[in-house]
């Protein structure tokens, strides 16, 4: 069958039309626990938060900022951010948005334990500074700030309902309250969430009235649910499913700006031996993983930052000429065992390897490395922990190996790293990385408002840390949606699904 | 002949004993003491299954109060909110009653994951899966029941190897493996039933999103069932009152229901409480496959997430639900079995000691 | 109860203008399964029943009478099937008969009633509902009544005249058969044979679950129905004194053939086939205490180990070649309605007629034990209480009772009047609640199992042999394994070294092998492969490995036939003289006490209530219970 | 079902004592025995892998195809029986061992013992084994081993009251009570006299046991719960390739049916055995 086109952002995707749908439904391949993002953060949450609620402003598909509750914005000084509200937009139950909303949800976004409440940390006071006009100040000039009250890490709820239900929002009995496209009739964890298009939305009107979204865990009855008619479609299908889907449905992969890559703690033995680090990234055959494990749905990575995140800064060629003088460190046995030979641990050494349970595909590629090691002398015992685990471990110096596979809640590279690259992150710096050169481009990327020299900041901090493989990358990720043939989805792009996505679905022109 | 004798253990035993009419058999079928030792044998069973259940939080590796907070950050605030809630300060003892009295009052404490009631949690899925059991159950009884008969009939015979054979593929088949060929048949290639599901229609819709996943669920028991009453059924064929009754004539239908399954239905019974088990565990893998909301979803990710209170309020559900099944089972046999009514005056003895 | 068959109306025993109810010629039933199959069982047997006759089966245990009786019915046990031979019910031939037609002839031609009162009754079934489902639907009482209620109040009526008819009352309708005693049971048993009423009751062995009183109570009502409702009757029963006073005729089967047939009179009196004659001169006489018992060398020969002949050949003493060639085939009728299927029966016409071949009895010892020392056995006022609260039963009460060294000491009493337990008391097996007990000198702990020390010193001075056969040998174990731990544990086996030790013990087994009667090979021999009569031999074997003092016998010889029976007994009297042991033996049939014992103890409900010289208890009993016993046993 | 069944005469039948059905069981059973002893040494790089294959159809070289990995299947199924019998098999010794010493214990020696090993046996017969080894595996922190120690605790109730309720029916046999009344020891009269008397059925028990633990071991590996991820177990292999229906679908089959197959053949195996035993005895 004919398959789309990988990237589907070039717009020559097909349009669909304006037949109203009664009812779609689709699988999501895991259930959700809680409708709630800041307790829940995982992306299938997002998928259907972003169609309830919104933030202050909207990210394109294309993965531009766009007006959202908030109709204008400025930034008087590099501290300062000013949001207009939209009037007249309305919660699903009838109330208007107010500051006082706006605030409420800010305030429990960046309450402590809320899973968003690193995204606001830089955060000194949010304030209403008039009747619509809400003012944040932030404690150090950051210009990636602008990206925060997005969908990714801000969702706006009433101050009332977020009262009301404190610490039971997102639940089966409470659900969601939000301004969106769409509001939640129901929720059943390991069943469905069923959505209803919302009348007062402020946006136009979306095709689909009722939206099921429906939890099938396993794979088989997930197919034979499409095949039978049973469902429309499928969203994040993994990616060694989605070929025997494209027998019944249109399967459309786009990347999605995640990274797999593997960690390497700088500072302790083995892997402060920059040779160490080398011999890894020889041994491991991430085109192999590529196209064995992910079919061929990823791209080998470079670096850290997918190339659809420099949207807003670099144009296409910039970030292409940037990336094609990174080190390759094609894979070569022969060269790994000569790196090796000339670090300090010749002999070969043991070290476990965690993945999270959602993730198989991190696991098969852990076993591909393990099996490289081997031929090291490299013993890499790999183990499957829960996702929560693997979060939890998720510190620097806890593991000297660690996967990070992260997906960008924004369209902004400083996300990745001002997080990841940067000694003063010393919570999320994973490998210890200290790097002056790059530590002093990423400073001045945060006080830089032309958006092409900050990109040249950050690309260039990206280019000066690559040599010494904190971090070796090793794929950046697609996604892969299925939608029966008479529907689809208009505009499907990297940033297809981090907004109201199910607006654009429409039916087959 | 020798008159002097006391007439002992003879049959003309000339005092007439009153004959209590058929109301007051049923009435003494199962005396309160009977039912009374039994309530009080379940809740003994109960207590120690809850104790268990309460020592699970102990068993995850390291802090409660670090397992109780789940993969929150456990600043030390948190920390102690969380030991105030659960009373981790206080001795074990007087945690477990607190615990066990709140769980008595239906407060089962709060997700760990979700922050939502666990009582309200278990709430909703407890109707599905108990529809679901109970369905399994039904398939289990109307094919194990019935093929099980037949080849303790026809023992040895092709046709009981046949229903053996089918009863052991039945049972060594994993229900995710069974899940799936059934989903791909029925579903798929015939289109009968649907695939996953609860459906969102009444209650028929319901039970036609529920007939694959019961049959499935039911096929592992189905075996078993099948084992249990032919096993059974061979023992009371061979038995002289089967024999005696074929010999004056009693009209073979008779002896085959009054007579043969008659005295199955204890061994068979005894079974059920087994197969309740067997259904239970059995629902973690149906549910999985088909994609239903019930406990056995539930009990899986609360397990794999370390949801520590869902898991002890879905355990402490399960126990209960086992020492009624074997509570019914049990106050079942002196029914079905008057030689297991508890006698308080047993002629036999009762002459003795005249 | 001699008065029975003198009450018989010879006109009917003819077979009439019906001809016979039953007519069975040349019955082969064979085993399909099994190693060796198929293996024949029956070979050959006639029977006949004409109506209103009844008419005895005896044999000894494995001889084919329950085989027989259930291809007559229809229902063969698994793994048996009729290979030739007729089975004609009133005329008309049933072999082939297609199932339904046949099971439609149940109950109505033919009935069975079985042996064991405790597993013929369904258990969750009452009483009344088990009778209610034999009776013909076209009975005039049932078929009269109308609508639901109607009939169920016909079928309770009917029911209750039933029971009445067994000498029960209505009530018991709603019984359960557990809450009934054996006796009433078999009572239950019979009414639901009879329900449908048919023409001819077969009864296999219907009393022997029962004790001596509640036998005779059966067997009276037995003949009383058959009389007045003038059916034909079979009386399945390996005692020959039952058969001789209870029936019309008599047909006596071995290993599968008949091999005699007569009126019981005649049989009883003159038995003209050399085993009928062993048979009867092998059975204990309660009046007269003889030398030694005569006994049939030899045991019953298992299917497919007996010859083309006479299966009786190998142990007749009368044997020709040309019994061993010739098929056991009943001759033709004599003129007394006698048929004999011994081929050399003309030859043997003239011997004298059996019983009188015993006569050289024995006056019993009239001597009073020697009182030198400590008695082998004593007890003295014991209690045993079982259960608690309301459960308590006391199965023994104030016993005392003393064995003297050397003599033999029979226990005698109905079924649990506590004998067992005594006996298990005595060796340690069981415990008593109060009361002294002393074995051989040793005292024993109420209270609590001898331990340690003291049961090494229990088990050095008694032994006890048990009454199955069949469990009282480890089946995994051969003979020679068997002794040789009952040697080493009574530590007779002292030599040094494995190989010196492996021939002392070869030896001493071959030793208790030679004194029990069994050739060494034995030795290698697994309890499967044995009789139960040789099965009990090794156990005896066993128990002497220990030298006792007193041997305890526990009805060691109730399981087995008549002929093993008397071989048993003689050996026990033999070793007694031998090895000077005492025995107390434990049995209900007073004829084996008269036969071996010195003193007898008679029990009741557990106490001991007559004691004293075997003879002078057997001649004139004071206690009502020995009384009836001797009266019985006439 | 007609009531004809019961009328019919009996006693036509023969039986053999090995139907030709027993027979390819124990031929079968031996290939797994002999998968799971060398099946290991026959393929030594059963897990070689090879990521530009992938998953690939069977054919060529890989009789059954390969898995996304590209190991191939057919060598991962062989060298996978090691790991899932082990497993198996250990929970049935370990249960029969259990069952043995605490039935014999119980119904040899009665009293207290008996009282509480009978109460014991109760309680855990009434758990649902697969339920409380997810959790306790699960809560505890996985680990094979400590799945398959609380499987053994869980399974060996059944061989309790089996071996008591044998032992019952021996304890008051004359042979025994001999054994005893020649002053015998009580651990030689319940080691060498009653045991070996009682042995046939646990053998034919410990079978169904296997059979029934390859299925909850599996199930459990199916969740996750199992042996480490990698490993060549069939459970672990249905989980992970039964996405490959597209790209190789024998991926998922062949380890499904090597489940099912050998569950099949030890209850075949150790229900034959049961009739064999049962037989002998009456
Ligand atoms: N189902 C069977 N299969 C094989 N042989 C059998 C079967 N039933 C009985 N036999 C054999 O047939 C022979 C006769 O058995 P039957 O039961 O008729 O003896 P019996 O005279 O009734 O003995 P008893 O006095 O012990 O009841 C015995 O040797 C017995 O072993
Ligand atoms: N272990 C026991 N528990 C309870 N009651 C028992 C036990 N053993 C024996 N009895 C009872 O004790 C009484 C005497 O039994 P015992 O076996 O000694 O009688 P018996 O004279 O040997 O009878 P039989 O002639 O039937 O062998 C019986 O009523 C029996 O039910
Ligand atoms: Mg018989
Ligand atoms: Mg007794």
């Amino acid at each position: 069958s004919p398959q789309r086109k990988d990237d589907g952002a070039d717009g020559t995707a097909a349009r669909g039309t304006d037949t109203p749908v009664d009812k779609l439904t689709l699988a999501l391949p895991s259930s959700l626990s809680s409708l709630d993002i800041s307790r829940e953060a995982g992306i299938l949450n997002y998928l259907v938060a972003a169609l309830v609620q919104e933030s202050l402003l909207a990210v394109s598909p294309t993965g531009e900022l766009e007006p959202g509750l908030a109709t204008s914005w400025k930034q008087p000084d590099a501290k300062t951010y000013v949001y207009t509200l939209r009037s007249g937009a309305t919660f699903s139950d009838g109330a208007e948005v107010t500051t006082d909303d706006v605030i409420a949800s800010i305030e429990a976004a960046r309450a402590e334990g809320s899973a968003l409440a690193y995204a606001w940390a830089n955060v000194a006071s949010v304030k209403a500074t008039g009747d619509r006009e809400i003012t944040i100040r932030l404690k150090t000039a950051d210009a990636a700030f602008a990206w925060t009250p997005t969908p990714g890490t801000l969702l706006i709820s009433s101050k009332a309902f977020l009262a009301e239900n404190k610490g039971k929002v997102g639940t089966a009995k409470t659900l969601l309250l939000g301004t969106g496209a769409y509001k939640v009739t129901s929720f059943v964890p390991d069943d469905h969430v069923q959505l209803e298009r919302n009348g007062d939305w402020w946006g136009d009107t979306p095709s689909v009235r009722t939206l099921k979204l429906s939890f099938i865990p396993d794979a088989g009855t997930r197919l034979v649910a499409m095949k039978s008619g049973s469902v429309d479609g499928a969203l994040n299908l993994p990616s060694d499913e989605a070929r025997s889907w494209e027998s019944t449905a249109e399967v459309t992969y786009t990347g999605d700006r995640s990274v797999v890559a593997l960690a390497f703690d700088t500072a302790k033995a083995p892997f402060d031996d920059v040779h160490v680090r080398r011999a890894f990234a020889y041994a491991a055959d991430r085109s192999g993983m590529v196209r064995g494990i992910l079919h061929g749905k990823a791209e080998v990575a470079s670096t850290l930052v997918s190339p659809q995140m420099w949207g807003a800064l670099l144009d296409e060629s910039k970030v292409k000429r940037g990336y094609a003088a990174l080190p390759a460190f094609d894979h070569s046995i022969k060269a790994a065992k000569a790196e090796l030979a000339k670090s300090r641990h010749k002999d070969g050494f043991s070290l476990d390897l965690s993945y999270p349970n959602s993730g198989p595909q991190l696991g098969k590629a852990a076993l591909a490395l393990a099996d490289a090691l081997k031929e090291l002398g490299i013993t890499l015992k790999v183990k499957e922990v829960t996702l929560e685990q693997w979060i939890a471990d998720l510190v620097p110096g806890k593991k000297p190996l660690q996967f990070l596979w992260y997906f960008p809640v924004t369209g902004d590279p400083a996300e990745l790293t001002d997080s990841y690259l940067a000694s003063a992150a010393s919570a999320t710096n994973l490998p210890h990385y200290e790097n002056s050169d790059v530590d002093d481009a990423l400073a001045r990327a945060k006080t830089e408002t032309g958006k092409a020299e900050r990109g040249r900041l950050l690309l260039g901090a990206l280019q000066d840390a690559a040599p010494d493989l904190p971090y070796l990358p090793l794929w950046w990720a697609q996604t892969a949606t299925a939608l029966a043939k008479e529907y689809v989805l208009e505009e499907p792009g990297a940033f297809a699904l981090v907004g109201p996505w199910a607006t654009r679905v429409k039916k087959t022109a | 002949m020798t008159a002097e004798l006391p007439a002992t253990g003879a049959p003309f035993g000339g005092r007439p004993v009153p004959v209590p009419r058929l109301r007051e058999r049923l009435g003494t079928a199962l005396p309160w003491r009977y039912v009374a030792r039994r309530l009080a044998g379940t809740a003994a069973l109960l207590a120690v299954l809850s104790v268990a259940v309460f020592a699970l939080v102990r068993l995850a590796p390291g802090d409660p109060a670090r397992t109780l907070l789940g993969a929150r950050s456990a600043t030390p605030d948190a920390l102690a909110a969380v030991r105030a809630r659960y009373r981790l300060d206080e001795p074990l003892a007087a945690q477990y009653g607190h615990w066990l009295l709140d769980a008595v009052h239906g407060d089962l404490g709060v997700s760990i994951r979700t922050g939502a009631d666990v009582t309200a949690v278990l709430g909703d899925r407890f109707a599905l899966t108990v529809q679901l059991v109970l369905l399994g159950f039904a398939v289990a009884l109307l094919v194990g029941l019935p093929l099980g008969v037949l080849a303790g009939l026809r023992a040895r015979r092709a046709s009981d190897r046949v229903a053996q054979s089918l009863g052991v593929v039945a049972l060594s088949t994993p229900a995710f493996a069974g899940g799936l060929l059934l989903i791909y048949v029925f579903s798929l290639l015939l289109g009968w039933f649907p695939a996953y599901g609860t459906g969102d229609g009444g209650a028929g819709d319901r039970l036609l999103h529920l007939i694959l996943p019961a049959v499935t669920l039911g096929l592992a028991v189905t075996g078993v069932l099948l084992k249990l009453t032919r096993a059974a059924v061979i023992r009371e064929l061979d038995r002289e009152h089967v024999t005696f009754a074929r010999a004056r004539g009693v009209p073979t239908r008779t002896v085959l229901t009054r007579y043969v399954l008659r005295g199955t239905v204890v061994p068979v019974t005894t079974g059920i409480g087994l197969v309740l088990a067997y259904l239970l565990a059995g629902t973690v893998m149906v549910e999985q496959v088909y994609a239903l909301p019930g406990l056995g979803q539930l009990l899986v990710s609360s397990v794999t997430f370390r949801d520590v209170p869902v898991v002890q309020a879905e355990a402490l559900l399960i126990a209960a639900l086992i020492c009624l099944a074997n509570l019914v089972t049990d106050l079942l046999h002196p029914l079905a079995d008057p030689r297991l009514r508890p006698a308080p005056t047993a002629p036999h003895r009762a002459k003795r000691q005249a | 109860m001699a008065q029975l068959s003198e009450a018989t109306d010879p006109g009917r025993t003819d077979a009439g203008e019906r001809g016979p109810l039953l007519d069975v010629r040349g019955l082969r039933v064979i085993a399909t399964a099994g190693p060796g199959a198929p293996v024949t069982l029956l070979d050959g047997v006639d029977l006949r029943v004409g109506p209103g006759e009844s008419v005895a089966v005896v044999g000894e245990s494995g001889s084919g009478k329950s085989l027989t009786t259930r291809a007559v019915v229809g229902l063969l046990p698994e793994g048996t099937a009729v290979a030739g031979g007729s089975v004609r019910l009133g005329g008309e031939e049933v072999l082939h008969l297609p199932e339904r037609a046949r099971h439609a002839l149940r109950g109505r031609r033919v009935t069975l009633l079985m042996q064991d009162p405790f597993t013929m009754l369904h258990p969750q079934l009452t009483c009344g509902r088990q009778i209610a489902d034999g009776l013909r639907p076209d009975l005039p009482a049932l078929a009269a009544a109308t609508g639901r209620r109607a009939r169920s109040a016909a079928r309770r009526a009917e029911v209750a005249a039933r029971l009445a008819e067994v000498g029960l009352g209505p009530e018991t309708a709603d019984r359960y058969p557990h809450e009934l005693s054996g006796g009433m049971r078999q009572r239950v048993a019979a009414a639901a044979a009879l329900a449908g009423d048919p023409e001819l009751l077969i009864a296999d062995e219907p009393t022997t679950a029962l004790d001596a009183a509640n036998q005779q109570a059966v067997l009276d009502l037995l003949r009383g129905l058959q009389r007045d409702r003038g059916m034909g009757l079979v009386l399945i029963t390996h005692d020959l004194r039952v058969a001789f006073s209870s029936c019309d005729r008599v047909y006596v089967l071995y290993a599968g053939s008949v091999l005699e047939q007569g009126r019981s009179a005649d049989l009883g009196k003159n038995p003209q086939h050399p085993y009928t004659q062993g048979l009867l001169l092998a059975e204990p006489s309660v009046r007269e205490r003889y030398e030694r018992l005569p006994v049939i060398p030899g045991s019953v020969p298992a299917p497919g180990g007996r010859g083309p002949g006479c299966p009786f050949a190998d142990r007749c003493a009368h044997a020709a070649p040309v019994c061993r060639t010739t098929p056991a085939r009943l001759w033709p009728e004599e003129p007394d309605g006698r048929q004999n299927a011994c081929v050399r029966a003309a030859d043997l016409g003239d011997r004298p007629a059996a019983p009188r071949l015993r006569a050289t009895t024995l006056p019993q010892e009239r001597t009073s034990a020697p009182t030198d020392d400590t008695p082998a056995l004593r007890f003295q006022g014991v209690h045993r209480v079982f259960g608690s609260g309301a459960q308590r039963h006391t199965a023994v009460r104030d016993v005392s009772l003393s064995v003297a060294r050397g003599r033999v000491t029979a226990l005698v009493g109905e079924s649990g009047s506590g004998k067992t337990t005594l006996a298990r008391i005595a060796v340690g097996l069981e415990t008593f609640s109060a009361g002294a007990v002393e074995v051989g000198g040793v005292p024993l702990a109420p209270g609590r199992r001898p331990a340690g020390a003291a049961r090494a010193a229990l088990a050095a001075r008694t032994q006890i042999v048990f009454q199955d056969p069949y469990s009282s040998l480890n089946p995994l174990r051969n003979v020679g394994a068997t002794l040789r731990e009952a040697l080493s544990a009574a530590g007779r086996l002292d030599a040094t070294g494995r190989r010196a030790r492996a021939g002392q013990a070869a030896a001493l087994v071959a030793e208790l092998l030679g004194q029990v009667g069994l050739p060494g090979h034995y030795a290698d021999r697994r309890p499967g492969v044995l009789s139960g009569g040789e099965r009990q031999r090794v156990a005896v074997a066993r128990a002497l490995a220990v030298r006792p003092e007193l041997l305890i016998c526990d009805e060691a010889v109730a399981a087995l036939d008549v002929s093993v029976q008397a071989q048993l007994l003689n050996l026990l009297a033999d070793l007694r003289r031998t090895e000077g042991f005492a025995v107390l033996f434990i049995t209900h049939d007073l004829g084996v006490v008269r036969q071996i014992a010195d003193d007898v103890a008679v029990m009741y409900r557990g106490e001991l209530v007559e004691r004293g010289p075997a003879a002078e208890v057997l001649d004139r009993p004071r206690h009502a219970w020995t009384r009836r016993m001797l009266a019985a046993a006439d | 079902m007609t009531t004809d069944t019961l009328t019919e005469a009996p006693g036509r039948r023969r039986r053999r004592r090995f139907s030709p059905l027993t027979l390819v069981c124990a031929a079968v059973a031996l290939l797994l025995a002999v998968a799971a002893i060398a099946g290991q040494w026959i393929f030594p790089d059963y897990g070689a892998q090879d990521l530009l294959t992938g998953a690939a159809m069977p054919g060529g070289a890989h009789l059954l195809g390969t898995d996304e990995l590209g190991r191939d299947i057919a060598q991962m199924v062989v060298a996978g029986a090691r790991s899932t019998l082990a497993g198996a098999a250990l929970v049935a010794l370990g249960s029969m061992v259990i069952g043995n010493v605490l039935g014999l214990a119980a119904g040899y020696l009665g009293g207290l013992t008996d009282v509480l090993v009978r109460r014991w046996a109760d309680l855990l017969l009434a758990l649902p084994a697969l339920l409380v080894t997810l959790v306790v595996a699960g809560i505890g922190g996985g680990g094979y081993l400590l799945a398959v120690a609380v499987l053994v605790v869980l399974t060996s109730p059944g061989d309790v009251r089996l071996v008591r309720s044998a032992v019952l029916e021996q304890r008051h046999r004359a042979y025994v009570e001999a054994a005893e009344t020649l002053g015998l020891s009580r651990t030689t009269v319940m080691v060498r006299h009653i045991w070996p008397n009682v042995l046939p059925v646990v053998v034919a028990n410990t079978m169904l046991n296997f059979a029934g633990a390859i299925v909850a071991l599996s199930s459990l590996s199916f969740l996750g719960l199992g042996v480490l991820p990698g490993a060549p177990d069939w459970g672990r292999m249905l989980a992970e390739n039964r996405t490959l229906l597209y790209d190789n679908p024998s991926a998922a089959l062949a380890p499904a049916l090597a489940i099912v197959v050998s569950a099949v053949v030890l209850n075949l195996l150790g229900d034959r055995l049961f009739e064999i035993f049962s037989d002998r005895r009456s």
